[in-house]
């Protein structure tokens, strides 16, 4: 029974799709985060003047 | 410099790394190889917990819908848009490792089987779901809309499950071993690694979701923000 | 209640005065249901292939298709001149909106699907006649499926910027019960069999049905509302 | 269902309290509260983009508000009660009228949809008020824009509504629809109907208003009475306003 193939096809799938998502939810969190310091950071500015 | 104040992965993270831990050793360590299949068995492990998952992110799009078009909450339209983004993913696993388990065992990759022929069309429904979601801006519409489709698309799954069994019936049964024939017919060793990884898998179903929601409020937050400072005056 | 029949009755005359004049709806899905035939003509080797198996799976796709192009139309029909403001702004009830473009859209389809089966009679040589009535039931259970929720689903696609690619979209994947259902009975009536022995198809199509009319009462006003 | 306004002059028509609606990022109303006593006349002055199109529709009850509440007429406009949509008419950007029918079927239409009793001698008079009785059975799709906006008016008014809601009427008329369209409006004002339209043509607005505001970026920073309006100061409050948008 050689289908080790398959096995290892199936996993590489599975882990590589369960990374790759968690990997986008990072991505767009840094980039909220950042996008929140910018708007924390320009909004005091704001109402000074 | 945002790290240094998360205080480290919350207990959530460090349970489910463990609990996959325990269910990857179970599957390649402690559970026996299946006498007729071999070694490609073993897909079973991950292959039922995404189905599951999968089946259980769509009846949580399906409540939270509900609930979104009774309360008109935000909260219920992010749950739902959380939910159904991971049962998408979920879902696409299983009609991945299903083929590749069943091409070894059956040879060939698809079968027009019940459950892979309603697996297929509850797969598009949702993709429908997130498309209407990204093609509709963002505000009050966008979630009555998908509140909708999410109520449409989970109550025909029952009608979806019994027409694709019915069809298929005028046919020869592929020569497979249906997985109710391998639940029945599994030792103890196997059942507990199923547990296992069920468990974990629905594990990091919540995990994701706290992530998604997380990231869906801050949106939200930002959203906010910017709007207080358009109208600062 | 009887105010609501009259909404009702209101809509559907509405639509068919305007069809009446302009024939618009009723010819374009007509030649859009006839094509789709002879595409399929073309694409299969009838001399090969029976025609009592494929035949009605195409008749189906061909209404289905043409069907979809009425819907995004009769829809379009409203959001012009903003039309479906000033319906909104009736004190109409708004199920009575949904069931008059439902009624409406219905008489059409049926309309073209009894202009259709003739033509499909003769291309594929299959004998309709013996077995008219058993195929009027299902035809009409069929529709009522996809009036019902094709209906819900363009009154909220209209609202899109991209309704026309939308609703298909939306639409298809719902509708495998109903299309599996309603080709296997057509199927099964051409070969002679009595409609008494689909009685699960039949089941399964009108519970589709009946639970599509009623998601659309449930949630047509979250739809409608701006 | 038009109440004679001498016995009624106290009144309150429309009683607006706190309304807000959001669209995502935009804030198209930022809580805006107001009353109107029964046959008073508000005219909306704003530049684009004010939230003067959304306020009206919530309060025709298109829209419902992300917050705060009204009551025109006794109903509540957050339950949406379907009779009182058969109080108020509108007059939109968008005519509401089905151009492949002629004008006659489509005022039979709406009859039929707000139930009136006698649906066709109705539409018939609605159409001989607004003057298009020679028209009544051309398709609508060959009418000009002033003859479009008079059935548009036959439309918003063959239920007999006692508040009216006018959005930007005058866009897109010419000089002797506009004189027509003013005429209609002020014959319905005084049939004692309560009336609000928007625009931001000045003259006009000032023309037969009791109540005027201005509104700039979702919020009233005006709200008077139009009699004893000071114009050169009103003027220049306006101008203000449009330029603190910028």
């Amino acid at each position: 029974m050689n289908h080790l193939g398959y096995l290892f096809a199936a996993n590489l799938f599975v882990w590589g799709a369960i990374f790759f998502y968690v990997f986008t939810l990072i991505k767009k969190n840094n980039q909220l985060k950042q996008d929140l310091q910018l708007i924390k950071e320009t909004l005091p500015k704001d109402s000074e003047s | 410099m945002n790290e240094d104040n998360e205080s480290g992965p919350p207990i959530l993270i460090w349970f489910t790394v463990l609990m996959f831990i325990a269910a990857i050793s179970a599957i390649f360590m402690y559970v026996p190889t299946e006498k007729t299949e071999g070694i490609i068995q073993r897909i079973m492990y991950f292959h039922i917990p995404c189905a599951w998952l999968a089946f259980f992110a769509f009846f949580i799009v399906f409540v939270c819908s509900i609930l979104f078009l009774w309360k008109k909450d935000r909260e219920w339209d992010i749950y739902a848009h959380a939910s159904a983004e991971i049962g998408v993913v979920f879902c696409s696993l299983v009609l991945i490792t299903g083929p590749l388990w069943a091409k070894p065992v059956w040879g060939t990759w698809w079968v027009w089987d019940a459950r892979l022929t309603s697996t297929l069309v509850l797969w598009l429904i949702y993709i429908a779901y997130l498309m209407l979601r990204m093609r509709t801006d963002a505000g009050s519409m966008r979630a009555r809309y998908a509140a909708v489709v999410g109520i449409a698309g989970f109550l025909d799954i029952p009608i979806i499950h019994f027409s694709v069994l019915w069809w298929r019936t005028f046919h020869p049964k592929p020569k497979m071993i249906t997985s109710e024939g391998i639940g029945t017919g599994m030792a103890n060793e196997m059942v507990i690694t199923l547990g296992i990884s069920l468990f974990a898998f629905t594990l990091l179903y919540f995990l994701m979701m706290e992530q998604r929601i997380a990231l869906e409020k801050m949106k939200d937050e930002i959203d906010r923000l910017k709007r207080e400072k358009l109208y600062s005056n | 209640m009887r105010e609501y029949f009259n909404h009702v009755k209101a809509i559907v005359w509405k639509d068919c005065v305007t069809e009446l004049k302009t024939w618009e709806l009723f010819s374009t899905m007509f030649v859009f249901a006839l094509l789709v035939i002879i595409i399929f003509i073309f694409s299969i080797n009838l001399s090969i292939v029976n025609s009592y198996d494929v035949g009605p799976g195409i008749l189906w796709v061909a209404f289905i298709f043409a069907g979809t192009i009425g819907l995004n139309r009769s829809f379009m029909l409203e959001k012009e001149n903003g039309c479906l403001q000033g319906l909104m702004l009736t004190p109409a009830d708004r199920t009575a909106l949904y069931f008059g473009k439902m009624i409406s859209n219905m008489v059409f389809l049926i309309l073209m699907e009894a202009m259709i089966l003739p033509l499909f009679m003769i291309f594929f040589n299959v004998d309709l006649v013996s077995h008219l009535g058993p195929l009027l039931i299902v035809i009409f259970l069929g529709t009522l499926g996809f009036c019902a929720l094709g209906t819900l689903l363009s009154s909220l696609s209209s609202h899109l910027k991209t309704r026309e690619i939308m609703l298909p979209i939306l639409l298809y994947p719902l509708l495998v019960p109903v299309v599996i259902g309603c080709v296997r009975m057509t199927g099964e009536i051409l070969a002679g069999k009595a409609l008494a022995t689909q009685l699960k198809w039949i089941g399964s199509t009108a519970c589709f049905d009946i639970i599509y009319i009623g998601v659309s009462l449930l949630t047509i006003d979250h739809i409608l509302e701006e | 269902m038009v109440s004679n306004p001498s016995d009624q002059e106290t009144e309150i028509a429309i009683d607006v309290q706190g309304i807000r609606k959001t669209f995502g990022l935009l804030e198209a109303v930022r809580g805006i509260s107001f009353q109107l006593k029964r046959g008073e006349f508000l005219t909306l002055f704003g530049p684009n983009g004010a939230g003067k199109t959304t306020l009206l529709k919530i309060l025709s009850g298109l829209t419902k508000p992300s917050s705060g509440t009204a009551v025109i007429s006794g109903y509540d406009i957050v339950e949406g009660n379907p009779a009182l949509r058969s109080e108020i008419g509108v007059i939109s950007h968008s005519a509401c009228l089905y151009e492949d029918l002629t004008p006659l079927e489509n005022m039979l239409f709406y009859a039929k949809m707000y139930s009136l009793e006698s649906p066709r001698e109705r539409s018939v008079q609605v159409i001989e008020e607004v003057g298009l009785k020679s028209r009544m059975n051309d398709r609508v799709h060959t009418f000009s824009r002033g003859m479009l906006q008079r059935l548009t008016i036959a439309r918003a008014i063959i239920h007999n509504p006692s508040i009216l809601f006018l959005d930007e009427p005058y866009t897109g008329l010419d000089q002797h629809a506009a004189i027509l369209l003013k005429e209609q409006l002020a014959q319905l004002h005084t049939e004692g109907r309560t009336v609000i339209m928007t625009t931001h043509d000045l003259d006009r607005g000032l023309e037969m208003c009791d109540k005027v505001a201005i509104q700039v970026r979702g919020k009233f920073v005006c709200f008077e009475s139009g009699q004893d309006l000071e114009r050169t100061s009103f003027l220049q409050k306006y101008f203000d306003a449009v330029e603190s948008n910028k």
